[in-house]
């Protein structure tokens, strides 16, 4: 079996489930209880804590709460900000059209409650112009939130710059950084970075844990209210284990990410061209601003949830924008946000490899993947009319 | 629990009576590529019998299992018991399909629908 | 070591550490994925919600999502009945004064939304009195919620009579269960139940999950926003290693209950009666309708903390309603609740014990706090006063 | 990471001069067992040098040590020292205090305040 599909989630390394049952089975204690078991199952929980600040350069145990998952995070990020913004007067926000759902979907609150959001375009390229964040900004913008690298095509956003322009402007930014963190090198400060999001179960860590950075001197809004924990700004007992192994993932991931960049990227570079001899094909967002792992295509005159059937019949796992795999009539936003019509952006797919791939796997998917979309080509009724010139070919 | 029942993968997988029948007497097709599904199905009528029916289809596994075995069941049948193909009954005989595939079997309802009206056009033509 | 505190955290049981690792390892698809890996995750997923819907009596699958705990199905509870008061007009909410802090501060959050609170006396005996719940009830109330036992003195409240109550006057009714469920019997069919929180560590399952039970029918707001998991009502990646860790120790709490309830009983029983030995102490809630493993005391002239500090020492890990253990002033609200005076409250203990303690590990802990006890008050000045009959004993 | 220091639970575990001086010449009382601590101290000072000292907590563990810690400090020592001690300096004497059990060491100083006062005031008394 080959598992192409690491954005979606990722094998835990044997490194974060020995450290989560070891936590399990000994440090069971709670954080929150001042006897021995306790004490050291809080001291467990704040070297976690230090870890993560360690590993995205911030330099305050204040500055991380631990979430359940980038959800959370994401939803807390912007509750916050919506909070500060509210108290200020500040009705609008900037994000860009092809955020992650826990982003969209809560902006749509937002707006239900009287924000005003401006999406960005992300252009064919799959990237929001940092010119048009500065150009975007108001007097009552409470906030930007771009995400880190998107979670379908991996296009890496200017981050950097985003977050100067904001500092400059003293306007709030956030990014979720879900598919960033522990893939490629990210660093609050160095990015002007006021809130991130991260989830483990992305870095090779635990589901059902992530966190959310805030800089010092931002007022947290509560998510989940309840007990003191997290400094009283999310509730409920720490889910220890779960955040020691997310430390020990992530450790793990920047200690061997140039190593593992390499190796990654010549195999995604590999892929891609390969898929590319594919007639009819096209490779969806930036070939080069892209994280080391993804790949995604479009292949015109056919349907993506066919494509991974037969393509997990081979033993390749991978995942597509297709409709058909949500249950929803309509493709990927994200495929339709950088232009890709819709016709088009049901027929494709996403692989996203990590570094045990070998180079057997990669050719064997290059193989596989041109075997399918031709087989399902061959009775493909639209396939039929763009041979036979009865429709013109979009890619 | 598959996403699919075993049914729905074996037609899937060996999808039965695709291709094209160039001298069909009935051609349908439904769907459009926006939604991600689009079905064409071609029929040799003889007799009022369908002699021969073929499919050819864009979309996603449950789109291409429900025209297999639509075809499979109408296949040799009288176009009486053809006008009587429901979906829903493609669907039990897939054993099934998730909520949100339900409307595939629709569509292969419809193509069948769809090339019998078709048939029926002609044959009007040709008489008239 | 004796540990003593399983209503902070239980350690968990070897069978949901073990399904827990091993579905880490081998089932680690993301259940929204339709290949192979993705699928078994998710029948992993809706096998674990089946057990927890027969574990409390529901017999709906769309009846339970799955949350990162207790306090968040609290939070996403009231959210829930607070979205649907306001909807219908009624915003009159009714909860008792001893309530775990995820509902009350939800409830503070909400009174600063325009809801109004009735919070019900729990008198000496820490119980809710239902026909104070039926006078309670005004034609704009929308929820009554009454946790199942209270966590500090274990006192078990006539949610089936309140249940009734609320049914028949087509009220919400939610019960935070956290403490309950696993450990006594729990049907939400039976005890007329519209809206039920747990919490897996409780009932040694894994920290971070926990689910919420909601009956058929009733609009379910989101607390999380985003992907179409838990039917869109529960943003974020399903955490199905913990999930399923869940199923299988609920399972294994409810096959258990009925032989370990007996166990329990008894050395409470007699851990109660031998605490009782000590002069001016006195127990905290009902002594009969309690949690089978919870016993909770006041000692007069000392405090809890440096009592806890010193039981840690001889190795019995207990907890306390002190101040000084959680950083407040105040002592435990839930004490100050059944008519606790300050000084008084100060001086608290929780053993909160499951079926593993021994009969001698039961005399070790009596003998250790009388000792600890006695010593406390040699050079307490409160004390003093009171043996001098410069103040009046209150207990 | 423990909750307090190895020195806090050196004195919480063993602390010094607990009890009472029954013809002690300075007796403080500060905090109320509503707020969960008492502390008591009790002086025997001659030539201006405490003598001995003794003391009565009812509190938590960081209020106990502070005690005993205060206690330690005064010791022998001249009033002039004495009223110079800070609760800053008890609380470093311990190895340190979490952030929310400094008021702990603000209650030992202000005993000690409070049994000098009394010292004072009783003096005064008696040469009047
Ligand atoms: C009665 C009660 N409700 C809610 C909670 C919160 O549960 P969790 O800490 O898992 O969020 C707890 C335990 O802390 C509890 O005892
Ligand atoms: C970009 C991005 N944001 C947020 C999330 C949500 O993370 P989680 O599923 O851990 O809540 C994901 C993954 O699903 C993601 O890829």
């Amino acid at each position: 079996m080959i598992y192409a599909d690491n954005a979606a989630t990722t094998k835990m390394s044997d490194a974060a489930i020995d450290a989560m049952t070891d936590c399990m089975r000994n440090t069971y204690g709670n954080p929150s209880s001042l006897y021995e078991v306790g004490q050291r199952a809080k001291e467990v929980l704040e070297d976690a804590r230090d870890e993560i600040i360690k590993a995205i350069g911030a330099d305050n145990f204040r500055e991380i709460i631990f979430t359940s998952g980038g959800s959370e995070a994401d939803n807390q990020a912007l509750r916050t900000a919506a909070e500060i913004g509210r108290a200020a007067g500040k009705m609008h926000i900037i994000s860009s059209a092809f955020e992650h759902h826990a982003i969209l979907h809560t902006l749509n609150k937002l707006e239900k409650e009287g924000f005003e959001v401006t999406y960005l375009d992300v252009h064919e390229d799959g990237l929001v112009r940092s010119e048009e964040v500065e150009a975007a900004i108001r007097p009552d913008t409470c906030l930007v939130t771009i995400m880190y690298a998107n979670n379908e095509i991996g296009t890496i956003q200017p981050i950097r710059e985003i977050g100067a322009i904001c500092r400059a402007k003293g306007v709030l930014f956030h990014t979720d950084a879900v598919q960033a963190i522990g893939h490629i090198p990210v660093n609050v400060k160095d990015d002007n970075i006021d809130m991130l999001s991260a989830s483990a179960h992305k870095f090779h860590g635990p589901k059902g844990t992530g966190f959310l950075y805030v800089r010092k001197g931002i007022k947290i809004s509560n998510l989940i209210e309840g007990g003191a924990q997290e400094r009283g700004k999310r509730a409920g007992t720490e889910n220890v284990p779960g955040i020691r192994a997310t430390a020990v993932a992530l450790k793990d991931a920047i200690a061997h990410m140039e190593e593992n960049d390499k190796i990654i990227r010549a195999k995604r570079d590999r892929l891609i061209a390969g898929l590319k001899e594919i007639p009819h094909s096209a490779i969806n967002g930036d070939e080069n601003k892209r994280l080391p792992g993804n790949v995604n295509f479009c292949f015109e005159g056919i349907e993506g949830e066919s494509l991974l059937l037969l393509l997990d019949d081979k033993g390749i796992q991978a995942s597509s924008g297709s409709a058909c795999t949500s249950g929803s009539l309509d493709p990927s936003h994200v495929l339709l946000a950088i232009g890709r019509v819709h016709d088009v952006a049901h027929g494709s797919l996403r692989l996203s490899i990590d570094e045990t791939i070998s180079d057997e796997d990669v050719e064997y998917i290059i193989n596989a993947v041109k075997e399918v979309v031709t087989y399902l080509r061959s009775f493909s009724p639209i396939w039929r009319d763009l041979v036979a010139g009865k429709k013109e070919f979009i890619l | 629990m598959a996403l699919y029942s075993e049914k729905v993968m074996d037609h899937f997988r060996n999808p039965r009576n695709v291709g094209v029948i160039e001298d069909a007497n009935g051609v349908g097709e439904v769907g459009n590529a926006k939604c991600g599904d689009i079905m064409k199905m071609y029929l040799k009528i003889e007799n009022d019998i369908v002699e021969d029916v073929k499919f050819e289809t864009f979309g996603c596994g449950s789109a291409i299992a429900s025209s297999s075995m639509a075809t499979e069941m109408i296949k040799g049948k009288p176009l009486s018991e053809v006008r009587e193909l429901t979906n829903k009954a493609v669907a039990e005989a897939l054993d099934g399909l998730p909520d949100y595939k339900m409307h595939c079997s629709v569509l292969a309802e419809e193509a069948i629908k769809s090339a019998l009206e078709d048939y029926e056009k002609r044959k009007s033509e040709n008489n008239s």
